[in-house]
């Protein structure tokens, strides 16, 4: 019998690797830190992602594959692990404050947090079915437990059982299209299913196993009709695990996504393409319009933060190059601009007493005039207004979408983000034209939000105003 | 003769159950078993496939999800048993503080 | 004779699916899950996966059902009363369920495999062992999400513990 | 100095963003000193690129990039300025009247508590505009577009408290939007057409692609038309412009008469290429124009809110500009645009300077008399009404009447005679506004001033108990004087051939080309002496009924109506009307402010805003809270989704 010599390539998945020790490490230090010491914990991760980074960084261009063809280190996935590394560490600096006023300061939020940021790294780098399901449980199973952390508050358990039935729920579908993908291409990698479907045509089961791993992502990035969980869910979650998870996740399901139909499925394009155009649409159109009514920031981030799937989702339709880039951009630009609103929001709460409500917001600017700026600015960037970082991502996915000739898409996309500015405006206007709330008082924002916050909002002017070298790094992502 | 598509058939029908249980069953701990069946229906397409395509990739993946799906059990239901300390009843129902 | 004894268990995995999904009470829905996953475990036999088979009867019947069981038991909840809230619920639900059991019969019935086949033919594996076979895959080619799967298990058990410990900073007040 | 060009947007940037972040922390004197000094700089530095223009002569078209914004592939697009003749003249007025009326501001504002953040909008403003101004294509131009639209709009909510100011603001914002996704749409199908969205690229490929006439050009420019119609507030997008004067009375100066609902015009000139190959458009930009200035004159003739007649005066002079710029007249357009910017500036300055005096009230039943009091205003705003009445030699009359006659030579004689209607109206409805503030008896006391609402800052009802009409301090009138002074003589710049040479044509010449030939000296002299009569016309209809012999309107309407005596005596001026215009004549005025102003478009946006909430409402009805129901909807969707994938 001979020697069998798995393919073994530890320097591609380092990221994620090196994210994986930092959780037990973590896990492990939870053992041994007094509780007024566990901050330290948040930092030793925030380390742990910086080393990720870097590591991520040191692989840029190296394209290599790995493990027999199941990970790849592309650029385009690297763009993504920086984009999910940068969006966890902010949400780290943001939570750490939180959790301490919350009382719910254990290592373990740490840890379940790291332990999903492997899964999305896993899924974004991931050249093959059955590893971007196991990277998407990853991601899922510590977000339903981070979800219903606030294990005294109803709202964050209802939070937590919803998001892991209707979870649950979509895995399987996802699952059973791997299945039936599996039994059309005989292979679930990528490139394999890619190489089957330029010899044959498709057939009717590939066609629902499509349709099916189309639900799948469709659930995890929350597309309309799949998006139901993502208001409840983000509404009772714990605000910095809201904050998180609308962006990072965000991230990795849509590097899934893109890879997988773009990159195996382009022979099929003719019939997905379409689909994906009318989920576009009506997950912009309902995103935006659902939001125009909503009284609690929270839930008004929730179906933005739907509306925003929508605009991605038109970088796929296009199916380019350019629409690929405009995609990782915007996910950046999309990450900074929404962990800055979040953070802003959780400046402005009052301790363990959270202001969530649109009108608790009546008179900020004149309490705290530069949250108030920036959470303004983090929302004008939101809806698409220049010359902030959602304009120019904006500005590149309706360019890639009428570039390939779907214009008509890119037009929707330019009538709601007009529609959106109504809603974004509605926290600003109460923030500067009404007069301030009782409670402002004595009101200190902790320094970590504060540098999360400085962050975030350099970030979104600088991807505003010189997005050049962010534009020049997602071009670089060459798919495998 | 037994083929593939016996199989599939099979699968098809329990993944519909499992579905249907899903959504007419107000327990969450039946959801959540309907849920294992839909599971196991992916999983027997898997072996299904693995067999016909004299391809043992599928066996791999069931093996897989077995471990997947003991990890979310164990997860579902210790949320669930939350829940239940938290509110004293576990009809799905009865939890939607959160709608709008 | 296979498909004899395929149709038996099939009609067995069907009925006892469908008894836990109308069966009102949770106890006999997970009595009759066993029986879904035992019956399935015969249809991995016939499909020449033993080591699938003994692994189903572990894993799941064994330890997952036994998990679900303990929980029933330790919530004791009733059973489902009336259709609730939700008055069109469930003839919507049996309408697409019906209506997504049309569609894939419709498309699996008539599904014809691709041409392209492996190497693991049922006698190939029965020759190498269907144990080893699987075993030198899984530390070979699927290695990566066989690793995985471990930290999907210690996220598992990370996760259940936060939701069931006590809280220092609670005990603290 | 073209090097030194970004500096003029810079600082009142610059200026902004000091006085947003720590304007709380620093002294009034030096919020204003940023505020006020930021902008004065960036005039010097904009004098100073004028010059080099002016120099340059038919070289005078510079493309400074400053650096590469949005690279993708083979395409990108740079921050980058274009300097022309015509963006030059737009640098100086906006830096210059801009400057003025931050000057203006140091004055009228200086008890408004929020000084500091009202500064840092307007130097917010100033950068806006100077952006959609400089940009050199129309990605960087829809960006100042955007940017200028929210300061509008931040500024017009400015005084929040009061219920209207932010509803006005919310009519804007929504308003506008609608003309901005004509404007953003136009942009994407230059994009689609041309492959770029510089200036330079479209408008040398446009005459190279396309007949004359194009579909595609002609759908281009009209949805860049739909951007400047919201923007510049022509029919039908006009509503949101007489309740933006909710705002501060300087912003309505700056933003509502001088620099941003010109910007539409300036777009339109800019784009001139693209018109110039669609006639049909010109055409549509031509009669939008004429119709709106007409219409909008006939409202301003109702109204008794001084700063609503000058409201629906901008509207009306904005008319003359399209009508100018629809007509290929786009020199004119500008020259107008420009003129304009002086005396409606100037105008709105005086009207504040009025408000500042009567403690906020603008009701011109409350004023009257205020000739002796204030002395300055009075004089200016008189300067200003004959301009904008185009009294021979004052600047409008010189742009308004190059206007009617491009018109009329390029053979619009239906728009002419509309516009000349409407040059009548005009020089009626101004002078009324003008006798019944300055002259007539006072229709003001103390017992009153203290019944009445204040329209100022709501602050200031605190500091002025009673009514004392007195003259503005220096920072306000300093202002009105200059601008009175620009009022008067700009208009030299552009002279009828027949009068003398006309210095901005020759200016134009590297953007617009070279002007047309010279209309011949006999019909220039008709026309001359036409627009002439009618503003005489109307100047002295004015006169004649509110200071000459006040009684006979009175004693017309005593004889067809002997009930409204009593009224009369309250509201004398409504009985005029009816007097004037017989019944038919008011009913038709008032059928257009009321019904059509008040009912239809803003039934329209209101509808449109309260289906857009029932449609959002329905939406929340889905989200039911009930997981099983969520289930349900997403298996609803599965089953669509792989039921057509699989029937493709």
């Amino acid at each position: 019998m001979p020697i069998l010599v798995p393919d073994i390539n530890l320097r591609i998945i380092a990221p994620a690797l090196i994210v994986t020790v930092t959780a037990i490490v973590v896990l492990l230090g939870e053992l041994v830190t007094p509780a007024e010491r566990k901050r330290w914990l948040g930092y030793l991760s925030i380390a742990g992602l910086v080393v990720a980074a870097f590591a991520a960084f040191s692989l840029w261009g190296a394209n290599a594959s790995g493990f027999s063809g199941m990970v790849v280190a592309d650029n385009f996935g690297l763009f993504l692990t920086l984009t999910i590394a940068l969006s966890a560490a902010l949400s780290i600096l943001l939570s750490i404050p939180f959790i301490h006023a919350h009382e719910i300061d254990q290592g373990e939020y740490y840890v379940l947090l790291l332990a999903s940021v492997a899964g999305m790294i896993v899924m974004a780098t991931a050249t093959d079915l059955i590893v971007i399901f196991l990277g998407l449980e990853l991601l899922s199973l510590p977000l339903y437990i981070l979800a219903a952390f606030q294990r005294e508050d109803t709202r964050s358990l209802e939070a937590g059982i919803k998001y892991f039935l209707l979870g649950a729920f979509s895995s399987a579908f996802f699952l059973y299209g791997i299945a039936l993908v599996f039994g059309a291409t005989g292979t679930t990698n990528l490139a394999k299913i890619a190489a089957s479907l330029a010899q044959s045509a498709g057939s009717p089961m590939l066609s629902i196993g499509v349709g099916l791993l189309m639900v799948g992502f469709a659930f995890k990035v929350a597309l309309v009709p799949f998006h139901w969980w993502t208001p409840d869910v983000y509404d009772g979650a714990p605000t910095t695990v809201t904050a998180f998870m609308s962006v990072a996740v965000k991230a990795a399901a849509f590097g899934a996504f893109f890879r997988t139909f773009q990159f195996a499925l382009p022979a099929l394009a003719l019939d997905w393409r379409a689909v994906a155009a009318v989920l576009a649409v009506l997950t912009m159109t309902l995103g935006n319009v659902a939001a125009l009514l909503q009284s609690n920031v929270k839930r008004m981030l929730a179906y933005s933060s739907i509306a925003h799937a929508g605009y991605i989702l038109i970088a796929l339709v296009a199916m380019s190059a350019n629409g690929l880039s405009s995609a990782l951009f915007y996910l950046l630009a999309y990450t900074v601009t929404n962990l800055g609103a979040f953070g802003a929001v959780i400046a402005l709460s009052d301790g363990a007493r959270e202001r969530l409500e649109i009108k608790d917001f009546a008179g900020a600017a004149r309490e705290h005039p530069l949250v108030a700026l920036a959470l303004t600015i983090c929302l004008l960037s939101l809806a698409g207004f220049p010359p902030f970082a959602g304009f120019v991502g904006k500005f590149l996915i309706f360019g890639a979408a009428v570039e390939t000739g779907w214009a008509w898409l890119a037009v929707i996309g330019v009538l709601n983000s007009l529609v959106s500015v109504y809603f974004y405006l509605r926290p600003v206007v109460q923030m500067y034209m009404s007069e301030p709330a009782e409670g402002w008082s004595g009101i200190r924002v902790a320094p970590l939000v504060a540098l999360a916050l400085l962050i975030a909002v350099i970030s979104v002017i600088a991807l505003g105003v010189f997005p050049a070298p962010a534009i020049a790094l997602a071009a670089g992502g060459l798919i495998r | 003769m037994l083929t593939v598509n016996h199989f599939i058939l099979l699968s098809a029908i329990l993944f519909c159950l499992g579905a249907v249980g899903v959504l007419i069953r107000r327990n969450p701990l039946v959801m959540f078993m309907s849920i294992e069946l839909m599971l196991n229906a992916a999983n027997l397409a898997f072996v299904a496939f693995s067999r016909y395509l004299n391809n043992l990739d599928g066996q791999i993946f069931v093996f897989l999800i077995l471990t997947v799906a003991a990890a979310e059990v164990a997860v579902g239901l210790a949320i669930i048993v939350a829940m239940f300390r938290a509110r004293e009843n576990v009809d799905v129902d009865e939890v939607n503080e959160l709608k709008g | 004779m296979s498909l004899l004894v395929f149709y038996l268990f099939a009609a067995i995995a069907v009925l006892a699916a469908l008894g836990m999904v109308v069966l009102r009470n949770p106890v006999h829905s997970a009595l009759s899950l066993a029986l879904v996953f035992v019956s399935l475990a015969a249809m991995y036999v016939l499909l020449s996966a033993p080591f699938i088979a003994v692994a189903q009867v572990m894993i799941y019947a064994g330890a997952i059902l036994i998990l679900f069981v303990f929980v029933i038991m330790l919530l004791s909840p009733g059973t489902d009363q009336g259709v609730g809230a939700l008055k069109a619920q469930r003839g919507l639900a049996i309408l697409f369920g019906a209506a997504l059991l049309v569609l894939l019969i419709a498309v699996l019935g008539g599904a014809v495999l691709p041409p392209t086949r492996g190497t693991f033919t049922p006698e190939a594996i029965a020759a190498e062992g269907d144990t080893q076979a699987v075993g030198a895959l899984l530390f070979t080619n699927f290695l990566l999400p066989f690793e995985i799967t471990s930290i999907l298990l210690l996220v598992a058990i990370v996760g259940v513990i936060v939701l069931a410990k006590k809280r220092q900073s609670i005990s603290k007040q | 100095m073209i090097n030194y060009l970004w500096l003029v947007p810079a600082l009142p940037l610059a200026g902004a963003a000091i006085n947003a972040i720590f304007s709380r922390k620093m002294p009034r004197w030096l919020v204003s000193v940023l505020g006020v000094g930021s902008v004065g700089l960036s005039f010097l530095v904009a004098l100073a690129e004028f010059f080099t223009v002016l120099g340059a002569g038919a070289q005078g078209v510079f493309n400074v990039s400053i650096y590469s914004w949005i690279p993708v592939g083979n395409f990108k697009i740079d921050v980058a300025f274009l300097l022309d003749p015509l963006s030059a003249l737009m640098l100086l007025g906006v830096t210059g009247v801009g400057f003025l009326i931050h000057v203006y501001s140091t004055g009228y504002m200086a008890e408004d508590e929020s000084y500091g953040r009202f500064f840092t909008y307007l130097n917010l403003f100033v950068f806006s505009m100077l952006i959609l101004v400089l940009g050199s294509n129309y990605l960087l131009m829809y960006v100042g577009w955007a940017l200028v639209g929210l300061c509008s709009y931040l500024l017009i909510s400015f005084w929040f408290t009061r219920p209207a100011a932010a509803a006005a603001g919310k009519k804007a914002f929504i308003t506008t939007r609608i003309g901005d996704f004509g404007f953003g749409l136009g942009v994407i199908l230059i994009f689609v057409t041309f492959g770029s969205l510089n200036f330079a690229d479209v408008f040398a490929r446009a005459p190279q692609m396309f007949q004359l006439g194009a579909p595609i050009i002609t759908t281009i420019t009209l949805l860049l038309f739909a951007g400047a119609v919201g923007k510049s507030a022509q029919l039908p997008l006009y509503v949101w412009l007489p309740d933006a004067m909710e705002g501060p009375t300087p912003v309505s100066a700056l933003i509502h008469a001088a620099t941003m609902v010109t910007a539409g015009v300036y777009m339109v000139a800019r784009s001139h290429v693209l018109f110039s190959l669609a006639p049909f458009s010109s055409e549509v930009v031509a009669v939008i124009g004429a119709v709106t200035a007409l219409f909008a004159a006939t409202i301003a003739l109702t109204q008794m809110d001084l700063k609503r007649v000058l409201a629906y005066s901008t509207i009306s002079q904005l008319g003359y500009m399209f009508l100018g710029v629809g007509v290929a007249a786009y020199g004119a357009g500008i020259f107008h645009l420009m003129t304009h910017a002086f005396f409606k500036a100037l105008l709105f300055l005086a009207a504040g300077s009025v408000m500042h005096a009567m403690n906020g009230v603008i009701d011109m039943r409350q004023l009257g008399g205020l000739r002796s009091k204030m002395r300055w205003t009075y004089i200016t705003f008189f300067a200003a009404a004959l301009a904008i009445s185009g009294f021979p030699l004052f600047s409008g009359f010189f742009s308004k009447d190059e206007i009617l006659a491009q018109a009329f030579e390029s053979g619009h004689i239906i728009l002419w005679a509309i516009g000349l209607l409407t040059a009548g109206l005009t020089a009626f409805y101004i002078f009324r506004a003008f006798f019944l503030t300055f002259h007539t008896q006072a229709r003001w006391t103390e017992d009153e001033g203290r019944k009445t609402e204040s329209r100022h800052s709501p602050s200031s009802v605190v500091g002025h108990p009673s009514f004392h009409p007195h003259e503005s301090p220096a920072s306000m009138t300093v202002p009105l004087a200059i601008l009175a002074v620009l009022a008067v003589v700009a208009g030299f710049v552009g002279m009828p051939s027949v009068m003398g040479p006309n210095f901005l044509e020759g200016f134009f010449a590297p953007v617009f080309g070279e002007a047309a030939a010279a209309i011949p000296a006999g019909t220039e002299w008709m026309l001359i002496g036409a627009s002439v009569a009618v503003g005489l016309i109307g100047i002295g209809v004015a006169y004649w009924f509110y200071i000459a012999s006040p009684e006979i309107p009175v004693n017309l309407a005593a004889q067809f109506k002997g009930i409204y005596t009593l009224l009369w005596n309250k509201y004398y001026v409504d009985e005029f009307y009816s007097a004037v215009f017989v019944e038919p004549g008011r009913r038709l005025a008032m059928f257009l402010w009321q019904v059509i102003d008040v009912q239809v478009i803003d039934g329209f946006a209101n509808g449109l805003g309260r289906a857009m909430a029932s449609f959002s409402g329905a939406l929340r009805g889905w989200q039911t809270g009930y997981a099983r129901a969520y289930a349900l909807l997403m298996l609803v969707g599965t089953v669509i989704v792989i039921g057509w994938l699989m029937l493709r």
